[in-house]
């Protein structure tokens, strides 16, 4: 390995950790579009969750795979009238009360996308591709008033890039410069939303030096994330199975 | 009716891991699907898949052992197979809808005889239907096999000349495994190829949408 | 980590490994499409490329970054009147003599593509996407014959999934399972190739016992690797700088 | 023609790493913008990508330290600095494509006043062009910087009216470092914002396919 610039260290250093769950929230305003990472309760950064209820912006779009559980995390946000509109695959599980009051009062948008779907329009936000072509959802509810093309004799619906103004993600290690590893099912939507937003912000479960991580390891290079707030995995309280996918 | 006993959720389970041979990459949905993990026979090498970024999971773990990190896509708790790997939602699905799977086992509300699937939602007039990864594994797999039971709780058919309920996807069934039968679908047609012993054909019929065709003797 | 059902051992395993190059090549028809992983010289499977040649499928379509250099490889098999036609992103460099040869004689059919749209179009193929939309190319003569689309006042083309009958990748470890890791630049094609043909065989500079691979490191999982040879890395020479990109 | 110095290459590429803030992404094309590599000042860290692979790759290895499996996008050796790391195509053009680098620097055959750019095919009529990444990266980079000399060796000028050689890309080039001046471009003109110390600029004029603005005094 070469000799780092960041070990000649005359000059300042990149350094992505803010002090604080505010500071790393600081900015996002009314009427943001917030992608939310995790799957169930593993990967989810509920403390900047927790943070974005303090932090008080209105009138969110949220994009995650779920609509909350319980009344903790995504489920108080939303009952706490932040959330304009949710855009997800399995809005509706065991433990869904807030989401399902909410929407039964009309007091919440729901926009329902296969989790395959989901995943690839948030991916192709990151990797600047405007639309593509599924075959999923075609024949069904799901596919109506989307545009339809026929490739090979096979019909496809056409999908649009899913962009967010900011994308919370929990990661396992980090470095001073941003870079992500995740821990076994914790990569889940962490590693794409974190390409997919103006600005990632990360709720990283302890830092580590430059150099650390095995670069044949790092799953979310520095260059996709701009904030990193420390929240050790002892914080982090395993909420065990919810039901539904 | 017959007096022969279905097959119990776990032996169902058990009947659909017998056809999964080695060396498969299978999804297995919520429900009779995940059971079948648990009755792959021991040393038979069937690699499973979780939506979530999993190749390779394996059995629940001991009560002292669950790992946080380390769910299925029902959320459950899991443990990793040696040779497993683990990677991205986008990956994930990119191996369903790339045709990568061999298999994939699901649950229905109703299957019709022209292969379409009804699993996800249970009326068009329900707004928040939860879809999952359902519609992705229905149309990216080549093999869709559905395990239920062959009826609802109430007695009315599952197997239907065409679904009621809004489709998972159209035409991708290959095979449906009840707790009464074994049934291919072939251009159009469901085609019994097994029954429980003592059901009779009739039996079968009488608890069946549409009309069934048989390639198996009157009594197993 | 749980009991591996493979450690428990009755029945036969899974085992992707073949004996030799010729068994690894067995199948490959005449008129197929070859995907070749590597760029430059690191990561191209310069053994199975070797054997294609004796392997004698002809009429083939060869999809590569790059057309060959010198006279070995795959400027070897271009030379051995094998290739009908190759669709890389450079096929012009400093050593590009036999590709320069036949091009200018008309015996070799040419489609150059971007290399990020090309190593797109191969992911879109491994993903199940038929087509997506780029602004590569647009407003330039590589777009000469595309459909264009506007999302968001900006014009894109549409590209097609880029399929194959056969990836030949090179990896740096695998297990029996087909699990591959690759080492340093040398994932670049190799790692979406993999996913993207009917039949992937790759080059293995070692294999290592099932569990052995870091499951956070796996970067080609198993499912999409067909057949294995090993050929360790001391018997590969790294040819050095070629030139070109 | 004047009588004062142009840049060296070397110095060109000194004075274009100066401008380049501590913590931005740069993807460096083939030629002058390879050497600015070697140019930035120490301690500053700037992450440099790589099409191939690697984000944070530095200078080239000692003849006995070279590893064979690290090449940057020019098919030189090269090292991994702390913080470095590798990936595949898609994902390294994803990079690129989604906007991700703060900077690209590139060479040209061509540059326009209306940002065009030509530097990958030196007439429409050849019909094996070697474009690379040279089109993702003009697309899908905010700032695509251009690193040339300012005219040709013949002494014919590189910067136009409109390019005569196939366009990379359409209205990219934000700003042109030449051995003589760095010129800024903006709302389809080309501005000069610095010049070689002794350079007048009718003698600049001259050398130019097009007519500039000056926003320099008269000699610097």
């Amino acid at each position: 390995m070469g000799k780092s610039h960041a070990e000649e260290g005359t000059g300042t250093m990149i350094n992505k950790e803010v002090r604080d769950i505010a500071d790393a929230l600081s900015g996002i305003g009314d009427g943001a579009v917030v992608m939310v990472g995790g799957f169930g309760s593993v990967g989810q950064p509920d403390a900047l969750i927790e943070g974005l209820i303090e932090q008080g912006a209105r009138d969110l779009t949220i994009i995650a795979n779920n609509a909350g559980a319980g009344r903790v995390g995504l489920a108080r946000l939303m009952e706490a009238g932040r959330v304009r509109k949710i855009i997800c695959s399995f809005p509706r599980s065991a433990g869904s009360v807030v989401f399902e009051e909410l929407f039964r009062a009309g007091k919440l948008e729901l926009e329902i996308v296969p989790q395959g779907t989901l995943a690839e329009r948030i991916r192709a936000a990151g990797a600047g591709i405007p639309g593509f072509y599924t075959a999923t959802t075609v024949g069904t509810l799901l596919a109506q008033g989307k545009e339809t093309r026929t490739f090979d004799g096979r019909t496809y619906v056409l999908e649009h890039a899913l962009h967010a103004d900011v994308a919370l993600v929990e990661a396992w290690r980090t470095d001073r410069m941003g870079n992500c590893t995740y821990r076994e099912s914790g990569r889940n939507f962490n590693a794409v939303m974190a390409m997919a937003a103006r600005m990632t912000v990360v709720q990283s479960c302890g830092m580590v030096a430059v150099g650390a991580l095995d670069p044949e390891m790092i799953v979310t290079p520095g260059i996709f994330v701009d904030r990193i707030v420390v929240v050790p995995e002892a914080a982090k309280v395993a909420a065990g199975a919810e039901g539904g996918a | 009716m017959s007096i022969c006993k279905p097959l119990s959720r776990r032996d169902l389970a058990a009947r659909i891991a017998r056809d999964i041979p080695e060396g498969w990459y299978v999804n297995l949905g919520i429900g009779i699907p995940t059971l079948i993990a648990d009755a792959i026979p021991a040393g038979r090498e069937v690699i499973l898949h979780s939506e979530n970024g999993i190749l390779g999971f394996g059995p629940a773990p001991a009560p002292e052992a669950v790992d946080p990190w380390l769910i299925n896509a029902g959320k459950q708790h899991v443990t990793l197979n040696a040779g497993g790997s683990f990677f991205h939602h986008a990956d994930s699905f990119a191996m369903i809808r790339g045709g990568h799977l061999d298999l994939c086992v699901l649950g229905a509300f109703e299957v019709a005889a022209n292969g379409d699937l009804a699993n996800w939602a249970t009326s068009a007039e329900d707004s928040a239907p939860a879809v999952g990864g359902a519609m992705d594994l229905a149309v990216g797999t080549p093999r869709v096999w559905v395990a239920t039971e062959h009826t609802t709780r109430e007695g009315a058919p599952k197997l239907v000349e065409r679904c009621t309920y809004p489709l998972t996807a159209p035409g991708v069934v290959t095979r449906i495994y009840t707790n009464l039968a074994v049934i291919d679908v072939r251009h159009g047609r469901f085609v019994v190829t097994e029954m429980i012993p003592g059901l009779s054909r009739e039996a079968l019929q009488a608890q069946t949408g549409v009309e069934l065709q048989f390639e198996v003797p009157e009594y197993a």
